[in-house]
């Protein structure tokens, strides 16, 4: 009763299968190798640099989201916790970088657990919750900060555009922050635990599982790291912006997560998929700002992307 | 640092003519800024665009560039823009540095923020020319020169017009630009220091952001009439939100002339309004940097001195001169 | 008893929901190495009682005990701390992730440094479920195992905690006879041990084969508690309805009443229904009057065979013919048009439409004749409402009452109203009767004879086979997606269903 | 055992679903009695009617918005939608004001078909779908109207100025259709259906409601209601500027769906809880502008009523 049997159907099903969880790389790979043969001086260390450098927060800000949609949620508000981690550091500056980075962690881990309290404790559903927050934080973010604000800060400065062994600094605490939530998912009690709530709550309680406490903490883990790609942002512009740092973030990153393969109704993590639909979106609107194409363009293909990856993704909803 | 008010003669064409000749501030040149010498017409030359071509201002100057680019012949023009995201303008930036670009023409979302990208630029000794906005930095070491206006002196020359038209008592309502940006803060000091020093009997009851473009100027307009039907002028910091005003009060049912409206940019949209009565004046804030930018790059490239500051003149319209400047606005 | 202290105990209990009291000062005693009946009618409140026990649900009155100990659990995990496993009604486990991981969840084996420890949780696995007898790969996702399987896993999962008290919910619901032996040989390993079981069913011959004492729940009150062996069938089923053994007698177990008068040429003509791995060329016919039973084992193809006639299950092969007429499209709209009506399996996934009331729901599908240019009729609805409410004798407080506050029996009468409402000639009902009460059961196969009689063709699915057997004119034994027997008439026994099956078996 | 007992528990969760039906009309109220109280000629006629105007277009997207979401659904399309509909519309005002606005509808027509052929066919969530054309389709009307374009037409500038009987045409038209979407949720075969579709779309499939078709039918006419929306904002700015028009839109929509009642869990519509929620907000943003506060205090004060209100009606996710 429990055997698989062996059916030809499974070929389209594995080739579907196989582009659903691969099809980013693929894509990415395709996207590469034009540039390599159309696009001049791609090659150049520099070049990369750039693109990594530019990446690194939509990457970290999408790997928070990526453990949000596992648990069958969604983060609207990491735009706007962005910015706010933005005012406070600026804010707390005079006390020391070190300090000021740490309270403005702290500022985006509290708007995250107030956000996964009113998800799991209240029953707001996640889109309402965190919608209200990107509205509501944005707005406090623009009290604290009215208007950009430069610093003279060398540590902050520092931050941003150091490098070390070749690899600038942000890069790297993007690349190290990938590793552990890629261990967080696959080999930690909290990541099991975290998959199961989101593919199956009532059961998830049922069996025991703290599933309140699970919510509030993957909430309050995008929320840090949406403060923390809100202080390399900062510390990289040598100016914080609460207007604009972070606009639109939301959507940036859902679709880093969703064009990695991560489904949206949850149970499942991607983790190397998300940080690859991050690069797919900034390499395709470099390639298009290196080919002189109006922005409309980027639009229209990032569209079609989005739509690609879902279409290839769709799998068991038919 | 800068300049004349009042009327200018006009050039033909409404080009921009710079008023502080060489001489104001420490010159620069090619020895002291120590970059290599390019040729405009073999090099590539990039062009950072902060806003969307989609206000009048943006896309006369984006225009401008590329025309004057055009017409001298510059081989490798590479245009971005930052869809008025200032993160992505740094990007941008750094592409074009990235790409081997040998001149940057920049016309910043914000003055501040820009260390990186400078310091990215000094290493390669690539001269930046910025436009229309400053930024904080020092000139000939971080970055070539600026050409461009002095939003605070406009907004100084806006009070002035208002004053003028209100005979220095009344209640007048600013209509802000985007929050946070530097244009607003500059043009709206301006307005209210010169207010504050010439006419105290003018009083600033209502400032309501109308995020520089013309709906939100319209809306909030609207609100304005209903609840502060004694507002007796309007400063818009752009002519967008004036003419989002202007439709406004056409709904409103009022007449041209009975709200004194004074705004800044000079598009030709505004200076028929002026034409038809609604705006009092319009400070112009002259887009077209082309063939300024260029000329300034040549002369540097030819080892000629350059000044730290290229301010623009800019000139106001009036009901004197509209109708006949109408072919100048942009 | 009075010697050994209850391992587990309530006192006095009283849990309302807004609009309904659901246990009204319930007491419960639960001795060691007992295994204790939980029975009532559906919505007497068993389930509640049961998330009360567990932890789910805070009582609003009363007081629980463990051993001599008061408790009070928070949460499930604070009473699963406490000894006390549990599998619900519903499945409770997480489909998408691996057997193993469903099996361990919330105590998953971590080396030192507080990682999962994979090796020692797929080990761990493996070495549980060979205990019960299933053999597995543990990192397959739960959801390739069939219903039967999950359920298996869900209950190795319950009694591999460090349990004393095991709470089962309905777990046969979904087993087929050899499951539910297995099961009940762990069932008896754990009394053996000295653990205690609480078993709620609705099967009574499971009760008697498995159970020591009952409780007997009606109406959220306490109607009887005791050993098992002092109360007959009759009686237990008395005590649940609250009837006298004599009315109960008279009526009998189920309502059927043998054969019914077939007349006329085939209704529905199913023929060479195949689709690759699940259906394999089954060809069904049934006249008007006739209830033809689908017989076969969890798994068989039964339930894709009627949704395949309904339209709703994409075939690659074979056509549907109703009244001598091709069926129309295969989808579920030209079917009912045609005249074919399913009444599908699972009552909350495919059944129920939550958010609207009783009155929506019986409307829904019918909605098309109900309405003229588009606009619906509250006139017509209202009286097709109010006829079936009445004849199916729906227990709601106003047919604009939510569907999802109704009990599992009196929803299951809405699902018939509605296909009803919609005026087929065919009805398929997949499991008309799984998970609902001795009382509405015999309602609803007295409602199946009443429309047979009307001339209606009445497909029945149903893993009762007393009910296959005394309720259909013929049997059509499916095994594999296959056809492998047709009994009719006298043929109709349980046993030859058996063989019929065992029989099919022996072909491959 | 369904009879209703007189438990004390009642009360309270009658109170709440009163709240939750009723909560925002309560709110509109309040906010009514403060600026008549505290705000200088808030009772003019000539206030209500600046109000009204100014909330039409966002009624008349959230109607489509609320439909959407009573499938259980969401379109982020609208805004872009708003913009497409204004593009096109100046851009065939060559052939006179009527067939423009006949193109224009049709284009946000056929905007919301794709997304509903995206989600009912292709099985893409509607998230996704419409995030997809949230960002294609801005790009689309950036490429038709690349700037600020005026207009003159005299039917098209009347359209956004006129009143009948002293009603602003803009507000009539939104008055109108909001009876008209009430109507059909309430009276007809289609409200029923897709209620149905949205709390449980594989019982509906069952019980033959045309599932796919109703899906298709419910974008459709949220785009097409989101072009109407589009075509009265730019006969009232008297030119159309599809980079900023519609920016926005769907979060002020789905605000104005949830602050209403209407939950985004789908099987209900809410049609005049959702008339009041737009109201909310609107007065709420002119009451904090005539007060002549600044812009973070809306959004501040936005992001604590949404929260109220799906606080409110949180009701079944305890
Ligand atoms: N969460 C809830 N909200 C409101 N009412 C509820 C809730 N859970 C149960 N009820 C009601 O409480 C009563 C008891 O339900 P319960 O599920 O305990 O019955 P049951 O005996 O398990 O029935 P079945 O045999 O159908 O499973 C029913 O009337 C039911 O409608
Ligand atoms: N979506 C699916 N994907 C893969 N296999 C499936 C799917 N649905 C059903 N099956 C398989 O098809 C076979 C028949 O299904 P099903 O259990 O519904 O049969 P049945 O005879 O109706 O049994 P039941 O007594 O449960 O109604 C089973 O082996 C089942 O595992
Ligand atoms: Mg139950
Ligand atoms: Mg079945």
């Amino acid at each position: 009763m429990t055997e698989l049997t062996a059916v030809p159907v499974i070929d389209k099903a594995r080739l579907l299968s196989w582009l659903q969880q691969y099809g980013v790389y693929l894509a990415v790979l395709v996207l590469l190798l034009f540039n390599v043969l159309f696009t001049p001086h791609f090659l150049e260390p520099a070049n990369f640099r750039t693109q990594l450098i530019q990446v690194a927060p939509i990457v970290i800000t999408s790997l928070g989201m990526a453990l949000v949609i596992g648990t069958e949620g969604v983060d609207l508000s990491v735009g706007s916790v962005m910015a706010l981690s933005s005012a406070v550091v600026v804010l707390y500056l005079g006390y020391g970088a070190g300090p000021a980075i740490v309270v403005a962690l702290l500022a985006g881990a509290l708007v995250g657990t107030g956000g996964g309290a009113l998800v799991a404790y209240v029953g707001v559903q996640p889109i309402v919750a965190t919608l209200a927050l990107l509205v509501g934080i944005r707005g406090v973010a623009n009290v604290l900060v009215p208007q950009l604000r430069e610093f003279r800060n060398p540590t902050l400065i520092w931050l941003g555009s150091t490098s070390v062994a070749g690899l600038p600094l942000v890069v790297a605490i993007a690349a190290a922050l990938t590793a552990v939530v890629a261990f967080v998912v696959r080999r930690t009690v909290f990541g099991r635990q975290l998959v199961a709530v989101g593919s199956n709550r009532a059961a998830s309680e049922l069996s025991g599982l703290p599933v309140k406490r699970i919510l509030v903490s993957v909430y309050a883990v995008s929320g840090t790291l949406a403060a923390v790609a809100g202080i390399l942002a900062t510390s990289r512009l040598q100016a914080s912006d609460p207007t604009s740092l972070g606009l639109l973030m939301e959507l940036s990153a859902i679709t880093a997560v969703v064009v990695g393969g991560t489904p949206l109704s949850g149970g499942q993590v991607r983790v190397l998929g998300t940080v690859m639909g991050a690069l797919l979106m900034q390499l395709l609107s470099a390639t298009l700002i290196k080919h002189n194409l109006p922005q409309s363009w980027t639009q229209m293909v990032q569209a079609v992307i989005i739509l690609a990856a879902v279409y290839a993704a769709r799998g068991r909803h038919p | 640092e800068s300049t004349a008010s009042g009327p200018e003669p006009a050039a033909g064409d409404g080009r921009q003519v710079a008023s502080t000749p060489s001489a104001a501030g420490p010159a620069c040149t090619l020895e002291k800024f120590g970059g290599q010498p390019f040729d405009l017409t073999k090099d590539m030359v990039g062009f950072s665009q902060s806003e969307k071509e989609a206000n009048p201002f943006r896309i006369a100057e984006t225009k401008s560039i590329k025309d004057e680019a055009r017409k001298l012949g510059v081989g490798n023009l590479r245009v971005t823009n930052a869809q008025s995201q200032f993160s992505k303008q740094i990007s941008d930036v750094q592409q074009l540095i990235a790409q081997g670009a040998k001149l940057l023409v920049i016309a910043p979302l914000n003055s501040d923020g820009w260390e990186p990208v400078l310091a990215q630029a000094k290493q390669k000794k690539i001269p930046i020319v910025t436009i229309d906005r400053k930024i904080n930095a020092e000139p000939c070491t971080d970055f070539l020169t600026f050409i461009g206006s002095d939003f605070y002196e406009q907004g100084r020359r806006a009070a002035d017009q208002m004053i003028a038209a209100l005979g220095g008592k009344g209640e007048v309502a600013i209509l802000l630009g985007a929050p946070g940006n530097n244009v607003t803060t500059d043009r709206t000091k301006g307005f209210k220091d010169r207010v504050a020093e010439k006419a105290p009997g003018i009083r600033i009851t209502f400032e309501q952001t109308g995020e520089f473009t013309r709906e939100k100027g319209q809306q909030v307009t609207e609100q304005l009439i209903q609840s502060r039907p004694g507002t007796n002028g309007i400063y818009a910091e752009n002519d967008e939100m004036a003419l989002g005003a202007v439709t406004a009060l056409k709904g409103a049912g009022k007449s041209p002339g009975d709200v004194k409206m004074v705004s800044i940019d000079g598009t030709r949209a505004a200076v028929q309004a002026i034409v038809d009565g609604w705006l009092h004046a319009v400070v112009e804030s002259n887009p077209r940097f082309g063939p300024l930018a260029f000329e300034t790059a040549r002369k540097f490239a030819g080892g000629q001195e350059i000044p730290a500051n290229v301010v623009i003149s800019d000139r106001e319209y009036t009901k004197e001169n509209a109708q006949s400047s109408l072919g100048q606005a942009y | 008893m009075a010697a050994a202290p209850p391992l587990l105990e309530a006192r006095g209990i009283r849990k309302a929901f807004p609009g309904v009291l659901a246990l009204d000062d319930v007491s419960f005693r639960l001795g060691p190495g007992e295994v204790h009946a939980l029975v009532g009618e559906n919505g007497a409140g068993k389930s509640t009682l049961i998330k009360v026990l567990t932890g789910v649900y805070q009582p609003d009155r009363g007081e629980l005990r463990l051993g001599r100990k008061q408790v009070a659990f928070a949460t499930p995990l604070q009473a699963q701390r406490a000894g006390i496993s549990t599998i619900y009604q519903e499945v409770n486990l997480v489909p998408q992730r691996s057997v193993a991981h469903n099996l361990l969840l919330g105590r998953e084996p971590r080396t030192r440094l507080g990682v999962i420890d994979l090796a020692g949780l797929y080990d761990a696995a493996t070495r549980t479920l060979s205990q019960y007898g299933i053999r597995v790969d543990v990192r397959r996702p739960l959801r390739s195992l069939g219903m039967g399987a999950q359920q298996m896993v869900a209950l190795a999962r319950a009694v591999s905690t460090e349990a004393r008290v095991v709470i089962m919910d309905e777990p046969t619901s979904a087993l087929e006879p050899r499951e539910v032996d297995t099961l009940f040989g762990v069932i008896d390993r754990l009394r053996g041990q000295g653990m205690a079981v609480v078993y709620v069913s609705h099967r009574m011959e499971e009760l008697y084969r498995i159970c020591d004492r009952v409780t007997v729940l009606r109406d959220g009150r306490l109607a009887h508690t005791g050993p098992l062996a002092e109360l007959d069938r009759l009686k237990l089923i008395a005590v649940m309805l609250g009837r006298d053994v004599a009315e109960v007698r008279e009526r009998g177990t189920t309502t059927f009443s043998g054969d019914h008068e077939v007349r006329g040429g085939p209704l529905v003509e199913a023929k060479g229904l195949s689709r690759r791995n699940l259906l394999n060329d089954v060809s069904v016919t049934v006249r008007p009057g006739e209830v033809v039973g689908l017989g076969g084992l969890l798994g068989a193809g039964r339930s894709e065979t009627a949704k395949a006639i309904a339209g709703a299950f994409p075939v690659d092969a074979g056509t549907v013919l109703v009244a001598g007429r091709q069926a129309g499209r295969a989808t579920p709209a030209a079917r009912i048009r045609a005249g074919v009506s399913l009444l599908p399996e699972d009552r909350k996934a495919e059944g129920i439409v939550p958010a609207l009331s009783v009155r929506d729901n019986i409307a829904l599908a019918a909605l098309p004749r109900l309405s003229s240019a588009g606009v619906v009729s509250e006139a017509k609805i209202d009286r097709i409402v109010d006829t079936f409410v009445r004849r199916l004798r729906i227990k709601v407080t106003s047919p604009h009452q939510k569907v999802s506050e109704l009990s599992g029996g009196n929803q299951q009468k809405v699902l018939l109203a509605r296909w009803l409402a919609t005026g087929p000639k065919v009805l398929l009902l997949d499991e008309p009767t799984r998970g609902i009460d001795v009382g509405a059961k015999a309602e609803v196969q007295a409602l199946i004879e009443e429309l047979a009689a009307e001339g209606l063709g009445v497909l029945l699915i149903s893993s009762d086979l007393e009910e296959l057997v005394e309720g259909a004119d013929r049997v059509v034994v499916l095994r594999d997606g296959a056809v492998v027997g047709e009994l009719a008439g006298g043929q109709v026994t349980e046993s030859a269903i058996i063989t019929a099956i065992a029989a099919g078996g022996g072909d491959d």
